[in-house]
């Protein structure tokens, strides 16, 4: 019996995952893509974990839900609400693009059922070791690097959020009713 | 006499412009210092090219002078100058008609931004003075642009009321033509060997070394003859011509019928014939019909011009088009006879524009209508404007018939299959007629008949117009009456590039 | 099965239990509760003052700041967990790499610290 | 330690940018302001001369880090792009209250993201330098806050970046599959045994060919460039104009011919299309643009398309890369100092670039600003004797020798076409005179004599380009297809 | 240890995830959904690093690596990105792709 | 697989241990949060000599019981302008994580309910997550208050989620492990990582005060100011499953961690011989360190907003920081022993316990010279 609760459960976070994608997609409302995403990340740590990588899994938790989601919904606090949906590339043609991206789909997840396994069974869990290990081994520069992107990041940001010290027009400017000043 | 020899002469001609420029940027802002500047300039380089003419050993057929260093030696590209009887006239004719053209314009017609309009001048003289000299296909090519953006902004910023339409045309047309000639060199290199020992010298290219496959030629010939085509230019893609001609200042209007157009000539004749004479022969019929539709064409719709600058403008296409049916009969007197077509036209027209020029600086009007009666008020005037109009009608004892002559003698003898040369002789000749009828016409109608009022008071010819159109009429009539110096010079030269096209055809035989 | 599975399907079962525990409280809770809604209770709350307007939207963004000081460090963390662990192993050099790292996020906390970004209104 | 020597210039960016940043926190936001661009540009010279001094080579960390000819040939060239952008920007900056420490802070990371891009041996120090590059700009782009272009600039910028990154790091994933690997070199092993006929193979290629498309702005993967362009504040737009486009061919480079080396065959023809297909769609809509900035937005993907040519010529060797790493010099420099021109007109305090109209008369308004602009341009439209035209010549000898002629032509072609609207900002410079729609001027000592001093070097460059071009010839030598 | 989940079973799943994600990236206009399908689409890439790094028996870690990079960088583009969304938003209170996009050409 | 006492079938065996982990620490949470309300309120009365509840049962001991069934009967009122979605989500949001952490506390050898080899990181991970669910109440509410107050616990659960990590992970520098057996099995004498590391203990101490909403860090629930902070528009079970079941609960994880970490978990006397003591050892220790925090409640007063949020910037992070390099340094240099370590971090923590007020009353006196000078801005409206 226990045997089958690996398939289950694939089946329980597949349908979780692609429900919680597809709310994200077509929620009316931002708030419930919001919540659908933290849904979806929640579920994909799950799938690492029947993967046996319990560590990233945690990460992901840690990262996704707990950070980036936070932020984003800061993001949907700070932001009206806007009920309309509209695409970034077919504007307005909401069915054209979801074709496209159906009709590309397609071959790619049949494609995707060429991989099979190919390594050496291991005994899953306890990736913590191996994985520090490569991290700080190997990639010692990539993790240097990665500690400039977290710096610039963070400055850019804050470069752009700040509150912003008073600006006086510079004297003698001619007031140009086309001009596109602060609007608060 | 001993004139004094100057060594590496023919880097020294590029250089003396660009050194003038220096000064010249100094005092840009100042009219006056700006015109001495540039006339200084000029004058030398002029001298220094008769100099240079003096040094010319006549008679030998191969490059003078020659100065090789190389320049890009990842590429094996090289600074590669020479200079043969095909160019040597070319290079004096350009510096000439620049002092002249830098002497007229500093006489006041151009009043604004002189010390710019004289840069660009200097700047231009580099372009023109360097594409005769050099003999490195990349080098040509940098001095074939180089002649571009100077012409743009002479003809944009001094020119007439739709300047920037004439100026953007003329750009847009010689740019896609050169550009693709940069494809055309691109494989030339390619094609030239191995890497590590290609070139573009056209030294190395034609000493024999180097064979281009059959539908390479076909190519890379269309690449080299489209450029020219538009610079000189030939029919179908002579429309920017007008407009500029029309549009630009009077100096630049000498330069670009005088020098410009050469260029496209020089380059058929230099580069595009003995490299791929393959190429040429399967491209001969066409350039032929087309050449004497120009003769045709620009003469009948010279006819028909109602303004004066329009109608030398389209003159020089059928002129041009004796050009290159001389070169493309490919024979010796064809040859010659295009050559000095070249160097004729440039003196002819040159002047012909200066002294539209100097007329529309006077009374304003160019539209052949409005003038007349000129002949009473400015017999001096007169006295040039009517030698020129003359030679460029090809009477005999001016330099015009000269060249057309040999041209015409040259298609005479030519064997062109399927028609013979004959019929394509007659119909060239029928150009000659019908520029006598145009051009006396024209003459008739602005220099006779009734004079309007407003022209009563203007004046003739002022001193520093002749002193300038002046080096024209002697060359006009020197090269009329005594051509076979300079045909000595001309022909080694020629008949040595037709050899060496022959002696590619040769290996394909 | 391993025990990896069996830990894991714990933690899915008590995460699952949570959510139906709550679920089944308030269920229960409905079921027992009056329901007698009128327009005056289901009104915002806002201490008597009539709401105006939606509440959401239109905050002071440098809240922000702290949420996104929070990610840089948070993700500081991904690192320092497995670095923890293997520290022994790694050894001096394991060190000065994490202090190298952390050394350039709290020149971003100097940054944010100096710039007064770090205060909250 | 010889590891981190071999990284040295990188380091010296990085804390260079952390050095503005402290300066700035610590002195204060004023009087800072003065000295910043002098420390930046010290402090960047100092890294390309810590380059030349410890001319490190070969393999480090563990062998994730290769530093080579190429390596060093891109370091160059970024910390050169960086150098002309922190001189050319200050004026800017303090005009429209732009954060200046933040600015050219900025600008560091991003080069030291470049950097990265250009010594990374395996995907992930790949992605991550293409992050640190990119992350910076979508920053630069929005960093003129208090203006709507700006902000709408910065936006979809960023959101197509992500979206990009998202495809690029999907086709990552796919690569790794298949190889087991995120070394180039185990990827090339893997991918020369599967061949294209594994459909895999075939959906990892799509999708990192679509994500680096839409970094380097690869016609239809374009659309995000114009608006973030012309809304970002000028010296951002002269800055992610260039880098990180020269960024994106260096990880186009690196992994194209090394990781996928073995499918070159395949991929070239691909790319040869999308190259034809940029640089006209490029300039064909730059035909039709009044506002200049845009103009130059749309030539900039047209050049994309150039430089793509010669990437699809990659079979022909050294010559290719060579091609390619000289144009994108001096596309980089040429870019940059076009876009910077632009800096000289105060357009009512908004990002926007001065329409033509408003450059009328500019000749005689600001002549030393007008010719160096005029020579940016004319180095753009690819006319002798200047930097440009010689990086054209360059390119389509690889193009033509790889067999593509027809690719050369629509070069040439193209390359008419672009001179027209080029030339076309030369006559409202020059030829027309200032009408009272001309913007104020805010001319600058230091942008003017960046400015004249990079257009002398174009076209020095012009004339004796050899010391580059050998530079990218040995440059070229790492990245050939084998 | 053999898996009764094929592998291929998680490559298509990853490959949905992102085929969701991308669409939503083409047909939604509000900025912020955007980047949350986005979000969407970097995890459908960290599944399929995961699966792979089994695909190979976890001898190379490599896949958990790149996960864990990606998670830096996804953080810190949502830093970024969202800053960029609420300075948009200080200036013309809206999100929406579609109304900031003014400049059209 | 564990093999079943009694023969019994190992797959049952899982299924049944499963079920009676879960029922025993429901069972754990509720009748905790009702003792410890009641214990509560009852202790906050006699420190501030009230007699607290009496009337229900003896003592008022059943008082919380009655308050349960009310808040069961009471009537759920949503306001209408409330986003459906989340105000329904929340509550299962922040209750879900705090039950699952249950998962990896060591009560006792044989009573754990899985031992996660990264049962610390699964822990914080399982705290990030209840973040969210504060965030989503206090937006779902669409309430000025509710939305405020979802901000600041949101700011300030985030903000103090840094140094409780940092400090776990000093910790962990010493312990060499996640997992939280393994964690307590490393304690097993009377020197317990508290003499090694006090400094991380008090600042995670600190942090977790604050992570569980706790005085003086309570200022979602400022009543006085953001009425009940993001909770505001919660009423009847909504509000008891968030409030009294969840917090209560996270309080007891946070002791429990604290007590894993730093005072041996369920080591103590009589534990080897008989492995079921450990968890009246860990039920003991956990349960003093809620009477602390109780305690503080009843004597800190709360603090302004922007000095938590200071104070966790400026102050608790640079300090972790300074001590979790420290420590490593320390541990690198001598591996063999860990006295250096221990004497460092005494020192920290004598000087941040001697620093801080110095610090604070030196700010002070700028503050007044200011002040004296008349160059204080006028004082801001905390937002």
């Amino acid at each position: 019996m226990l045997q089958l609760i690996e398939p289950f459960m694939f089946g329980l976070l597949t349908v979780s995952i692609l429900g919680a994608g597809l709310a994200v997609v077509l929620a009316p409302r931002i708030t419930t893509s919001a919540l659908a995403m933290a849904f979806a990340f929640l579920n994909v740590a799950g799938m690492f974990v029947l993967l046996g990588a319990e560590t990233v899994a945690a990460f992901q938790v840690l990262i996704y839900v707990g950070a980036i989601t936070v932020l984003i919904l800061y993001g949907v606090m700070f932001t009206p609400q806007q009920p309309r949906a509209y695409g970034l590339f077919f504007q307005g043609q909401t069915p054209w693009g979801a074709l496209l991206a159906a009709l590309v789909a397609l071959p790619v997840v049949i494609v995707a059922f060429t991989f099979v396994d190919a390594g050496v069974a291991l005994e899953p869990g306890n990736d913590l070791r191996p994985l520090g290990t490569s991290v700080f081994r190997d990639f010692a520069f990539p993790f240097e690097v990665a500690s400039l992107l977290l710096l610039a990041a963070m400055i850019g940001a804050i470069a752009l959020v700040r509150r912003e010290r008073e600006i006086e027009e510079p004297p003698g400017a001619p007031h140009d009713p086309q001009r596109r000043g602060p609007r608060r | 006499m001993n004139l004094p020899v100057i060594d590496n002469v023919l880097t020294v001609l590029v250089v003396i412009p660009l050194v003038g420029l220096i000064p010249l940027l100094v005092v840009i802002r100042d009219a006056r210092a700006a015109k001495q500047v540039a006339l200084v300039t000029t004058f030398v380089e002029l001298v220094v090219s008769l100099l240079m003419l003096a040094q010319f050993r006549v008679g030998e057929a191969g490059f003078q002078m020659v100065e090789s260093v190389m320049w890009l030696p990842s590429l094996g590209i090289r600074y590669e100058v020479g200079i043969d009887g095909i160019s040597v006239f070319l290079v004096v004719l350009t510096t000439l008609l620049t002092f002249i053209s830098v002497l007229y314009s500093s006489a006041g017609v151009i009043k604004h931004r002189v010390g710019e309009f004289m840069a660009a001048f200097l700047l231009l003289e580099v372009g023109m003075v360097g594409v005769f000299l050099a003999l490195d296909l990349f080098l040509f090519y940098v001095f074939f642009e180089l002649m571009l953006v100077p012409m743009y902004l002479i003809i944009g910023i001094w020119g007439g009321t739709r300047r920037i339409y004439a100026t953007m045309k003329f750009v847009l047309f010689t740019l896609a033509g050169s550009l693709l000639m940069l494809v055309a060199i691109v494989a030339v290199y390619l094609a030239s060997g191995e890497p590590g020992q290609r070139t573009l010298s056209f030294q190395e290219l034609v000493s024999g070394g180097v064979r281009f496959d059959p539908t390479f030629q076909v190519l890379a010939f269309l690449g080299f003859a489209l450029a020219f085509a538009i610079k000189l230019p030939m029919v179908p893609f002579h429309t920017w011509l007008p407009d500029a001609h029309v549009e630009a200042p009077t100096a630049g209007s000498i330069v670009l019928a005088g020098i410009l157009l050469k260029a496209g000539g020089y380059g058929l004749i230099r580069f595009a014939l003995p490299l791929f004479p393959l190429g040429a022969q399967a491209w001969l019929p066409i350039i032929v019909v087309l050449s004497v539709i120009a003769i045709i064409y620009g003469a009948a719709v010279s006819t028909v011009q109602k303004d004066l600058k329009k109608l030398v403008a389209y003159s020089s296409v059928a002129h041009m088009g004796f050009v290159t049916l001389g070169i493309f009969v490919l024979n010796v007197q064809g040859g010659v006879g295009a050559v000095l077509q070249m160097i004729n036209h440039g003196v002819v027209t040159g002047a012909l524009f200066l002294f539209v020029g100097i007329q529309y600086e006077k009374t304003h009007r160019r539209l052949i209508a409005d003038l007349g009666g000129l002949a009473n008020r400015w017999p001096l005037y007169t006295t040039f404007f009517g030698v020129f109009v003359l030679a460029s009608l090809g009477l005999p004892g001016l330099n015009g018939f000269v060249g057309e002559f040999l041209v015409l003698l040259g298609t005479f003898a030519s064997d062109m299959r399927p028609i013979g040369g004959p019929v394509w002789g007659a119909i060239a000749a029928v150009g000659v007629i019908l520029a006598a009828v145009y051009l006396l016409w024209m003459f008739q109608r602005v220099m006779y008949g009734t004079a309007r009022e407003a022209y009563r008071d203007l004046p003739d010819l002022s001193p520093v117009e002749v002193a300038a159109a002046l080096p024209l009429l002697v060359l006009t009539v020197v090269l009329g009456v005594f051509p076979q110096p300079f045909i000595d010079v001309i022909e080694p030269s020629l008949a040595r590039m037709l050899d060496l096209a022959d002696a590619a055809l040769a290996l394909y035989r | 099965m391993p025990d990896y599975y069996l830990s894991y399907l714990y933690v899915f079962v008590f995460f699952a239990t949570g959510a139906v525990f709550v679920a089944a409280l308030l269920t229960l809770s409905s079921l027992v509760q009056p329901k007698k809604p009128t327009a005056e209770k289901l009104r915002t709350y806002e201490s008597g003052e009539e709401p105006v307007g939606p509440a959401w939207g239109r905050y002071p963004t440098h809240f922000y700041i702290f949420a996104l000081l929070f990610v840089v460090f948070d993700v500081e963390v991904i690192f320092l967990f497995p670095w923890a662990v293997l520290f022994r192993d790694l050894g001096w050099y394991g060190l000065v790499e994490m202090g190298i790292f952390i050394f350039i996020l709290v020149a971003g906390l100097y940054y944010a610290w100096r710039k007064d970004a770090l205060r909250w209104y | 330690m010889t590891d981190v020597l071999a990284v040295l210039p990188e380091i010296v960016v990085a804390a260079l940018a952390a050095l503005i940043l402290g300066i700035d926190a610590t002195v204060g936001e004023e009087r800072a302001a003065r000295w910043l661009p002098w420390v930046a540009a010290a402090g960047l010279v100092g890294a390309l001369a810590s380059g030349v001094y410890y001319p490190a080579s070969g393999l480090f960390f563990r062998g994730f880090v290769e530093v080579d000819a190429f390596t060093a040939f891109f370091r160059f060239v970024f910390i050169v792009l960086a150098l002309f952008t922190v001189l050319v920007a200050p004026s800017y900056l303090t005009r429209q209250h732009v954060p200046r420490a933040e600015f050219y802070a900025t600008v560091l990371f991003s080069t030291v993201g470049a950097m990265t891009v250009a010594l990374s041996t395996d995907l992930i120090t790949l992605f991550v330098g293409l992050e640190l590059m990119s992350i910076p700009v979508y920053v630069l782009a929005g960093l003129q806050r208090r203006d709507e272009y700006s902000n709408e600039a910065g936006l979809k910028y960023f959101l197509l970046g992500a979206f990009s990154s998202a495809i690029l790091v999907y086709g990552f994933a796919w690569l790794f599959g298949i190889a087991g690997s995120t070394e180039y070199s185990r990827i090339a092993e893997a991918v020369a045994q599967e061949g294209l006929g594994s459909p895999a193979v075939i959906v990892a290629l799509s999708l990192v060919t679509v994500g680096l498309g839409f970094k380097a702005a690869v016609v239809p993967f374009h659309q995000w460039t114009p608006d973030a362009y012309d809304g970002a504040p000028t010296p951002s737009t002269a800055f992610m104009s260039v880098a990180p486009k020269a960024a994106a061919f260096a990880a186009i480079l690196r992994l194209m011919s090394t990781g996928l080396g073995p499918l070159h065959v395949d991929w070239v023809l691909v790319f040869a299309i999308l190259a034809a297909v940029t640089m006209t769609g490029g300039n064909v809509v730059a035909l039709v643009q009044t506002n200049v900035k845009r103009m130059l937005a749309y030539s900039s993907i047209a050049h994309t398309g150039y430089i793509l040519a010669g990437v699809a010529a990659i079979a022909s060797g050294a010559s290719a890369g060579a091609a390619v790493l000289f144009y994108l010099f001096a596309y980089g420099i040429m870019n940059l100092g076009a876009f910077a021109s632009l800096m000289y007109f105060d357009t009512g305090g908004t990002t926007r670039g001065a329409t033509l109209d408003e450059l009328n008369g500019l000749w005689s308004r600001h002549a030393v600003g007008a010719v160096a602009f005029t020579v940016f341009l004319v180095n753009l439209a690819g006319i002798p004797p200047t930097v440009g035209f010689l990086a054209k010549f360059f390119l389509i000898q690889p193009v033509l020798d790889a067999g593509f002629a027809w690719l050369a032509v629509a070069i040439a072609l193209n390359a008419a076409l672009a001179a027209f609207y080029y030339l076309r900002v030369v006559v409202h410079m020059f030829m027309y005179d200032a009408d009272a729609k001309a913007p104020r001027l805010l001319p600058s000592r230091l942008l003017t004599a960046s400015l004249a001093v990079t257009a002398v070097v174009t076209i020095v460059l012009g004339v004796l380009p050899d010391a580059i071009y050998a530079f990218a010839l040995d440059a070229a030598v790492p990245v050939l297809v084998r | 240890m053999t898996s009764a989940v094929p592998l291929g079973a998680f490559i298509a799943v990853s490959a949905l995830l992102f085929f969701i994600g991308l669409g939503g990236v083409l047909v939604r206009r509000n900025a912020v959904v955007i980047l949350m399908c986005v979000e969407l689409m970097l995890n459908a890439a960290n599944l399929a690093f995961v699966a792979f790094s089994r695909r190979f028996g976890l001898v190379d870690e490599r896949g958990s690596v790149f996960v864990v990079f990606v998670f830096v960088v996804a953080a810190a583009e949502v830093a970024v990105g969202l800053a960029i969304i609420l300075a948009a938003y200080r200036n013309r209170p809206t999100v929406d792709v579609d109304e900031i996009q003014r400049m059209k050409g | 697989m564990v093999e079943g006492p009694f023969g019994i079938d190992p797959v049952l065996w899982a299924v049944l241990r499963l079920a009676i982990a879960i029922v025993l620490v429901i069972a754990l949470i509720m009748n905790g949060a009702l003792l410890l309300i009641y214990l509560e309120r009852k202790m906050q009365a006699v420190m501030q000599d009230r007699i607290g509840p009496y009337h229900v049962g003896p003592f008022g001991l059943l008082q919380t019981f009655a308050d349960a069934i009310k808040l069961i009967a009471k009537e759920d009122v949503r306001a209408s302008q409330t986003d459906a979605t989340f105000f329904i989500a929340a509550p299962a949001l922040v209750f879900s994580p705090m039950l699952a952490a249950f998962v990896v506390v060591p009560f006792a050898p044989p009573i754990v309910g899985a031992d996660l080899s990264i049962g610390l990181l699964y822990l914080t991970t399982l705290g990030a997550m209840g973040v969210l669910g504060i965030v989503i109440a206090g937006w779902a509410s669409n309430n000025k208050y509710a939305l405020m107050g979802g901000l600041r616990s949101a700011g300030q659960l985030i903000s103090y989620e840094i140094p409780q990590i940092l400090s776990l992970v000093t910790a962990v520098l010493v312990l060499g492990t996640l997992s939280m057996v393994e964690i307590t099995e490393l304690q097993p004498g009377p020197i317990t990582n508290i003499f090694v590391l006090p400094l991380a203990f008090v600042t995670f101490f600190m942090a977790a005060l604050a992570e569980t909403n706790r005085t003086p860090f309570d200022l979602p629930e400022a009543e006085s100011e953001l009425v009940a902070g993001y909770l505001t528009e919660y009423s009847g079970m909504r509000w008891g499953t968030m409030l009294a079941l969840t917090e209560y609960g996270n309080v007891t994880i946070v002791c429990a961690i604290m007590t894993t970490l730093w005072f041996g978990g369920w080591n103590g006397p009589g534990v080897e011989a008989f492995p079921i003591l450990g968890i009246l050892w860990f039920t003991l220790k956990t349960y003093a360190f809620i009477l602390v925090f109780m305690w503080i409640r009843a004597t800190l007063p709360r603090l302004r907003i922007d000095q938590l949020m200071s104070f966790c910037w400026k102050g608790l992070i640079p300090l972790t920081l300074l001590n979790l390099g420290v420590t490593a340094a320390l541990l690198l240099a001598f591996p063999d022993t860990l006295v250096p370590v221990a004497i460092a971090n005494w020192l920290l923590l004598g000087a941040f316990a001697l620093g801080l007020p110095a610090l604070q009353r030196r700010r002070l006196r700028r503050i007044r010279a200011r002040l004296g000078a008349g160059a204080m801005p006028a004082p801001r409206s905390a937002s």
